[in-house]
């Protein structure tokens, strides 16, 4: 392969970020998600089986169901027993919970916060909303179903789930991982275009890359 | 003793340091949950934290010196750790501890946090250089009164040498410089609280108002690496604390149990208290335990001491 | 050996000169208390030299040059007296000339019209 | 062979035919009257060099064919013929300068020149009092008419007010004459002297004294003089200021043999005061003519003290210090006057637009250095002996008082030769070019001043040319400076190693070797980043030789003067390397005041301490001196002043800051070092001879508290050089005090960090200049994100201040243990304590620095930033190539200075291979790399292997709240960083010692302006003061 061809192939990869203006768009990262692959089966089921025991949760609350993830936290059900904890940054989360309802305002932070997170990640959608958009499913303003705009592994059903149900769906969520289920990471490069066209269709004010490094 | 002897020696030592320091932060946590009313997660989740962390398929960079950030860190932690002599006697637990005495271990403590303060800068988010601002506002303050005790020591003992600090504090506990020096223990004992960073002096991870601070941009292997530091470098304080002020350890159990207790006051500390703003801590160790420390030194120097 | 009543004479016409040359704001004024001091200044230097009942200190059919020394008063504050009477007038001639300068580029003889210079 | 009594018979007799030769063309006449201006400077200067060269007797002139005391008769001797050479030759350029004047102007300002001439001639000649009256009064007259040479209000009222004032003096001086007369019987100076003037008669000698006194414009009865000296016509000015005040100076030095000493006190203390209240009053002048007006009535104060109290120096140094003063005033009095007339801008700030004229620029320069008492010019030398003579005199107050009065002209000569120089000209019309007699005169005493100078040095000092140097690298560079930049870089490379190459042979001990590198090496390490300069940067090279040459001759100076002269360039080298930086005036001036400030008290150290016994360098010899108690002080504040100790810090900032970029490594890495070397030689002696009170303990604490007080300040700072600046303030208070421990591992730390601070600070400054010269800006908030675009400045950068923190394994290290073992060891536990919080702070504002210029967010506008210049990338990698040498093998720097110090001291530490162990404890540099590579290594791997995939991303990819960043202005973090620190700290960060400064200057230029209200340009008033002024001294004289 000569250099001109290693050229264009680079460039095939690169995103094209039109939403972002010319002035910007060096600040941006352009490489396109590529998908990775496990290393060694027994390696990763080794891995699997921590991952599974050490879930950190991003501390974003993105609709109503946030509130039901203060009991789970604090003391009557304490999910830290589980191993499950709560991180600031979606760089070092690996779940993240969709607490319900999302405004395609919201959607838009959600989908950032989700490109954000280092893979393996995975995400719990919690209550109907997430699933069928609930009582909100006529409206102007909000998303109808999760999963046409990044890959949902579990979702709990319910207005509101109460936490038991939250602790269910973690449970779920711990068996799929440990079953190696879970590979919402490379699912959503695989199909990149296609969430991101879902996206850019209710995202009409798109000032950010392509793929949110 | 050959150089390969001595560093499979080390070899064993920071493992069991680091072993140790993970176990203790497992603790804490059980024992913050405790305080909440809560179960609280296993003594070995840090472990399990670290695998996880290193076991993402992905991480980013932001360059260079991010890249190095955690590499600086936890090599200042190994550095700290290998220039102190952990048990008294032991040769394989005695370290590279001839290369220098106390005031290489107490500068090479900065190695580690400059390098991570330069690698989290290089992050480019705006929490990472706060956090850092504070941590190192806050390290100039308590590194005062350390310092001052450190001093207390050095005339008590008139060595800068931790192996004959530590052999001067044997034979029985009165020996202590806790009991032969309160006040520079004082001192010392609360600029710790600082350096341990748990409340009220938590203002540079300071979660809900600067999500944990410099490491924000750090991710997947980058993390695991500052979490292992975590281990160590408590370790290596917790060690050097007993040695400086505790009289030591002849024996590994002996160490466990000190620095458990050391470390302790800390975590008490913590669970029970509230965090200052970064103004306040400040302010607070240029006062009490900075009196402390020079009532120390008066105290050894100038009134006679202990000698 | 002083002639005092001359002595004093001179000195209340210094005096009376530098108390004109304080108070009175007219810069004529000020050169006459000027001149009225020079003249003081003469009249005690003249009297300096006066010794009584001797004559002026021309050698003439009077006074013959051999018994001068005897008869003569000292000559020398006499010459003196001469050349500052010279000088006075010179210097008085050109503070008047001054004046007129003045007079005519300010029309004010007060000396409290020129302290534009200062500090 | 021709008599001088011809000067006042040709004079007189032109001036008389002058009407006549008018007639006959101006052309005519004005041939005549430079003829006779020539003629007299031609036979005195015949007259001065026969007295000089062919110790020809002293020339009486009896006239009327009489001996005196029955005729008068005029006398020429040697003081008379230098008087009057000076006065002539004055007389005769002024006339030049006014040319134009005189070929426009009535012919009877011809004649009344002519005759001021001869009055003045005749009035140094006479020895008869009633003579010197006529003279006088011929000289006055002539003065009060040529005032009006040009013919306005303010010249008339001013004549007006000089007329009544000198009227007044005259009058007592005829008085004290007569009575005189009246009570010796004599009016021939050679016929009275002290012994005839007792009780009543001592009132003769009174008036008469005071009279001339007052003729000498004593502080306050001066008003009339200022008036004159800001209205008249320049060229007539200079006459007044410097000819009439010469003659009348010269009638007081003859009547003085006649005064009784508490009269010659009375006047000599008057003097110092006239000195005191005029340069203060300066400070709060304007008005440029005014200003030198304060300034000659200073001078002619300071030469009637001078005159008064070095009565018992030895003769030579008398003439030295009385010519000197005098023929400095003499020369630059006029020049500047001279200049007024062509600048005419009324203004000091107007005088910008001199910047037309290269000369005339370079000439104000000239005479205000000289004024100013600098060297090489005559009033440095007659100051520092005039101080000498004081401080053997034991006369303190006048002492400070002379030299407070100095600082005080010298901040407003500076303020004014800064402003003309930096200040911005635009709105002002430029100057028009200058007709050639104008320039001719102010040229002529520009030339011999400097060639005075040289005489100085050279025969009476007996100076090597190594000493010259400095002026010589001026003057070759002032020559050459067409070149091009890079061509008189590599030049003044050559220059370097030659005087290396000089100075090796000179030098004797490994101390003077030691401080060589710093110097030398150094320097010439550090000049290489001036080798980026573009085009010509005319003027740079020579003054930086100067500097670097002045550094070199501090080593080797063996005796006192040798080392302030060469202290002295330094300064006024590095004040001009300073002053070209671009908005340096204000920075520069504050530099030159304090420096100043320093000098003089390095004078009254130098001259307190007793002489050293030997030839060698004064570095060496410095040992065997027994240098009192007030000697140590004196001179380790005014060394401190230059390594910019805590108190007297406040222009280290400011300089650091606005020197151009590649000067301020310079500054910061080798001149603050001078002071420090400057205080080792104060310790030297001190190590020996140790007075009874402790002193170092006390520059113990003034370093420790600088250490602490420059991190705190460098915490604050936006500006990077500031920053740097603070820093080395900090770093200096380091080495100073670990000086002043007076311990061997005291001073083998304090000399470790001298030379690791010059290496990383060098670096650090020379990184800031390249960045400055990418990015053009020093506010590091403005930067950020820079290490992708200048990664080996960043190297550089990190490495340094890895140095300077002094985290192991670089050479800071080995300071900080060096430090604190020593401190431990000698017992300074709290300091120590200090230190270390200092070190701990000093970690702020390290980061500060990397952070925010390099790390964060990248702006726009530096996008397209690249690498800083080859000619910054090389030094900074000699620096650094050596820091991780020494860091590598710290024995090769710890042995030489070990046995440095064991010269002074018993050997405290061993060197066992590579470990260095002291009392307390030891290190090992080597291992401590080797562990470092090794513990660095170890985590590298671990972090390749868990890493996984890794992205590399750009600057907005950050987690944003799961928002995306504004604009990287919005997301650095870099303003105002340590905002809760200086919150918590409060009043400690308050800068109390500016506000000190501040205040000290604001009252010293309130009372200025409040002592200046005595001249409310009231004539009536002026005349009063004069009357109250005799009356004042009579009753402080206590005559009958």
């Amino acid at each position: 392969m000569n250099k001109k061809h290693m050229d264009e192939i680079e460039n095939q990869m690169k995103l094209a970020n039109a939403g972002i203006p010319e002035k910007e768009r060096d600040l941006f990262a352009d490489a396109r998600p590529v998908k990775v692959d496990p290393f060694n089966k027994y390696y990763e089921g080794f891995l699997n089986w921590a991952r599974s025991r050490s879930l950190w949760m991003l501390a974003f609350g993105t609709g109503c169901g946030a509130i039901e993830l203060r009991p789970l936290m604090t003391s009557r059900y304490d999910m830290s027993r589980y191993g499950i904890a709560p991180r600031p940054t979606p760089r070092q989360a690996s779940v993240f919970i969709i607490g319900g309802y999302s405004s395609i305002k919201t959607i838009k932070r959600i989908v950032r916060s989700y490109e954000q997170m280092q893979g393996p990640k995975y995400v719990i959608a919690l209550g109907s909303c997430t699933i069928n958009g609930g009582m909100y499913y006529d409206s102007y303003n909000t998303i109808n179903r999760l999963d046409y705009y990044i890959p949902v592994d579990v979702y709990i059903a319910g207005c509101m789930p109460r936490p038991e149900a939250l602790i269910a769906g973690f449970n779920r969520l711990k068996e799929k991982i440990r079953a190696g289920e879970c590979e919402g990471m490379n699912e959503y490069t695989e199909k990149f275009d296609w969430y991101k066209s879902n996206q850019k269709q209710i995202i009409k004010d798109w000032n950010m890359p392509d793929y949110n490094w | 003793m050959s150089l390969a002897t001595q560093i499979f020696y080390a070899v064993i030592s920071v493992t069991v340091a680091t072993a140790y320091g993970l176990t203790l932060g497992g603790i804490t946590r059980k024992i913050y949950a405790r305080v909440h009313g809560r179960f609280g997660p296993p003594v070995w989740q840090p472990f399990l934290d670290i695998i996880q962390t290193s076991g993402r398929r992905v991480s980013v960079s932001h360059g260079n010196m991010f890249l190095l950030g955690p590499v600086f860190r936890l090599a200042g932690g190994l550095g700290t750790y290998l220039f102190i002599p952990v048990i008294y006697g032991s040769a394989v637990f005695s370290n590279f501890s001839m290369a220098g005495d106390l005031l290489l271990v107490m500068y090479f403590v900065f190695f580690g946090q400059l390098g991570m303060a330069l690698g989290a800068g290089q992050g480019g988010h705006p929490y990472s250089p706060i956090g850092i601002a504070r941590g190192l506002a806050q390290m100039s303050t308590f590194e005062l009164p350390f310092a001052l005790a450190v001093i207390a020591v050095a005339i008590q003992y008139n060595s800068l040498n931790i192996t004959s600090i530590v052999a001067a504090q044997q034979g029985g506990f009165m020996n202590w410089t806790l009991f032969t020096n309160p006040l520079a223990v004082v001192a010392a004992m609360i600029s710790l609280l600082g350096m341990n960073m748990h409340s009220p002096f938590s203002i540079v991870l300071a979660p809900q108002e600067i999500p944990i601070g410099p490491p924000i941009e750090m991710n997947s292997g980058f993390l695991s690496i500052l979490q292992t530091n975590r281990g160590l470098f408590a370790a290596a304080k917790l060690v050097l604390f007993m040695n400086l002020f505790f009289g030591g350890a002849t024996n590994l159990l002996e160490m466990v149990a000190k620095t458990f207790f050391i470390y302790m006051f800390s975590v008490f500390v913590g669970a029970a208290y509230p965090r200052f703003r970064p103004e306040q801590s400040f302010r607070f160790f240029l006062k009490w335990p900075t009196i402390a420390g020079i009532l120390s030194i008066i105290y050894i120097a100038y009134l006679g001491g202990t000698s | 050996m002083i002639s005092s009543y001359t002595l004093i004479l001179g000195i209340a016409l210094l005096i009376i000169g530098f108390y004109a040359m304080l108070t009175r704001k007219n810069l004529i004024k000020m050169v006459i208390g000027f001149s009225i001091a020079d003249t003081g200044t003469h009249i005690i230097i003249v009297s300096l030299g006066y010794l009584r009942g001797k004559t002026a200190p021309i050698i003439d059919q009077a006074v013959s040059a051999v018994n001068a020394v005897q008869k003569v008063v000292d000559p020398i504050p006499s010459a003196l007296v001469l050349t500052a009477i010279v000088i006075g007038l010179a210097v008085t001639a050109v503070m008047l000339s001054f004046i007129v300068e003045m007079y005519r580029k300010n029309k004010s003889l007060s000396i409290d019209d020129y302290q534009e210079l200062k500090w | 062979m021709v008599s001088p009594i011809y000067i006042l018979i040709l004079s007189l007799a032109v001036g008389f035919l002058l009407s006549i030769l008018d007639k006959g063309g101006r052309r005519l006449s004005l041939t005549a009257f430079y003829g006779v201006l020539t003629f007299n400077v031609a036979v005195v200067a015949d007259w001065l060099y026969r007295f000089v060269f062919h110790h020809v007797p002293n020339l009486v002139i009896n006239t009327a064919g009489f001996k005196a005391p029955i005729s008068i008769n005029l006398e020429l001797g040697v003081t008379e013929a230098f008087v009057l050479l000076f006065a002539n030759l004055t007389g005769l350029l002024a006339a030049v300068y006014l040319f134009r004047k005189f070929k426009e102007s009535q012919v009877s300002s011809l004649i009344l020149y002519l005759l001021l001439i001869m009055g003045v001639n005749g009035l140094v000649m006479t020895r008869d009092l009633f003579n010197m009256f006529v003279f006088l009064e011929i000289l006055s007259i002539s003065t009060f008419a040529l005032t009006a040479l040009t013919r306005n209000l303010k010249t008339l009222s001013s004549g007006f007010k000089y007329m009544i004032a000198g009227g007044v003096a005259s009058t007592f001086f005829l008085l004290g004459v007569v009575f005189v007369y009246y009570f010796t019987g004599s009016l021939n100076l050679g016929f009275l002297d002290a012994g005839q003037f007792t009780g009543v008669s001592l009132i003769a000698l009174f008036m008469l004294s005071v009279a001339v006194f007052i003729e000498l414009k004593p502080f306050p009865a001066n008003g009339w003089v200022l008036d004159v000296y800001q209205s008249v016509d320049s060229g007539i000015v200079s006459v007044i200021a410097v000819v009439n005040s010469a003659a009348v100076g010269f009638v007081f030095y003859k009547i003085m043999p006649l005064m009784p000493q508490n009269f010659l006190t009375v006047f000599g203390i008057a003097g110092v005061v006239t000195f005191f209240f005029s340069n203060m009053m300066g400070l709060k002048q304007e008005n440029a003519k005014r200003l030198l007006g304060y300034s000659s009535v200073g001078q002619m104060g300071l030469l009637m003290a001078v005159l008064v109290f070095t009565a018992n120096a030895p003769t030579n140094i008398r003439y030295l210090i009385i010519g000197g003063l005098f023929f400095n005033h003499l020369f630059s009095k006029a020049g500047l006057f001279w200049l007024a007339g062509i600048v005419k801008q009324e203004k000091t700030r107007d005088w910008t637009v001199l910047r037309n004229n290269k000369l005339l620029l370079v000439l104000f320069g000239l005479f205000i250095f000289a004024l100013s008492g600098l060297p090489p010019f005559p009033g440095f030398w007659a100051k520092w002996e005039f101080v000498k003579v004081l401080v053997d005199a034991k006369m303190f107050f006048v002492l400070t008082s002379v030299l407070v009065g100095s600082l005080f002209e010298l901040i407003f000569l500076f303020r004014w030769f800064t402003i003309t120089v930096k200040e911005d000209n635009s709105e002002l019309e430029p100057m028009a070019s200058p007709h050639g007699s104008m320039v001719l005169p102010a040229s002529v005493f520009g030339l011999l001043g400097s060639v005075a100078a040289f005489a100085v040095m050279k025969y009476f000092y007996g100076f090597g040319w190594l000493q010259v140097l400095p002026i010589g690298a001026v003057l070759f560079f002032y020559l050459t400076d067409f070149l091009p930049a890079k061509v008189k870089g590599f030049l003044s490379l050559g220059a370097i190693a030659g005087y290396g190459y000089c100075i090796y042979p000179l030098i004797e001990s490994n101390i003077q070797l030691f401080f060589g590198a710093i110097f030398i090496v150094g320097s010439a390490v550090n000049l290489i980043s001036t080798l980026n300069r573009k085009n010509q940067s005319r003027g740079f090279y020579g003054f930086l030789l100067m500097m670097i040459f002045s550094f070199g001759n501090l080593l080797i100076a063996t005796s006192y003067l040798e080392f302030f002269l060469s202290w002295e360039f330094m300064t006024i080298a590095s004040f001009l390397l300073i002053l070209r930086g671009r908005k340096a005036q204000k920075a520069s001036l504050m530099y030159m005041i304090f420096s100043t400030a320093g000098a003089y008290l390095l004078m009254a150290g130098f001259g307190f301490a007793p002489a050293p016994a030997s030839a060698s360098a004064l570095i060496l010899a410095i040992e065997s001196v027994n240098l009192p108690l007030i000697s140590i002080i004196v001179l380790a504040i005014g060394f401190m002043i230059k390594s910019g100790s805590l108190g007297v810090h406040i222009w280290l900032p400011e300089a650091h800051a606005e020197a151009e970029s590649d000067v301020s490594s310079f500054i910061s890495a080798i001149l603050l070092k001078a002071g420090v070397f400057g205080l080792m030689m104060v310790a030297i002696s001190y190590v020996s001879h140790a007075p009874s009170f402790d002193v170092f303990y006390w520059i113990g604490w003034i370093g420790v508290l600088t250490a602490l007080a420059g991190a705190f300040m460098a915490s604050f700072q936006e500006d990077a050089k500031r920053l740097l600046a603070y820093s080395s303030m900090s770093q200096v208070g380091y080495i100073v005090a670990a000086l002043a421990l007076i311990t061997h591992l005291g001073w083998v730390s304090a000399l470790y960090l001298v030379f690791n601070h010059m290496m990383f600070k060098s670096a650090l400054f020379i990184a800031v200049a390249g960045i400055y010269y990418r990015t053009h800006t020093r506010t590091m908030y403005k930067m950020g994100g820079l290490i992708s675009k200048m990664p080996w400045t960043f190297m550089t950068v990190l490495m340094c201040i890895i140095a300077v923190s002094g985290v192991p394994p670089l050479s800071g290290f080995g300071g900080k243990w060096l430090t604190y073992t020593a401190f431990i060891t000698k017992g300074w536990y709290l300091q120590a304590g200090v230190l270390f919080f200092a070190s701990g702070v000093s970690f702020l504002y390290l980061y500060r620095l990397i952070h925010t210029i390099f790390l964060g967010q990248l702006k726009y506008e530096h996008q397209e930033v690249r690498e800083a210049p080859v000619w910054f990338i090389i030094p900074q990698f000699i620096f650094l190539g050596a820091i991780m040498a020494i860091s590598m093998f710290p024995s090769l720097i710890i042995k030489p200075l070990n046995v440095i110090a064991m010269r002074y001291f018993d050997s405290s530490i061993q060197i066992e291979g590579l470990t260095i162990i002291s009392d307390l404890g030891y290190w090992n540099g080597n291992l401590i790399m080797y562990v470092t590579m090794g513990v660095f290594a170890v985590p590298f791997i671990l972090l390749l292997l868990v890493k996984g995939k890794t992205q590399k991303v750009k600057q907005f990819n950050i987690v944003y709240s799961a928002e995306r960043p504004e604009s990287p202005q919005t997301t650095h973090v870099a303003h105002n960083m340590y905002a809760h620190y200086r919150k918590a700290l409060g009043s400690w960060t308050v800068p109390r010692v500016e506000a000190f400064w501040s205040g000290v200057s604001e009252w010293a230029h309130a009372f200025g302006g409040f002592f200046r209200r005595v001249y409310t340009g009231n004539g009536q008033t002026y005349v009063l003061y004069i009357i109250m002024y005799i009356v004042v001294i009579y009753a402080v004289m206590g005559v009958q």
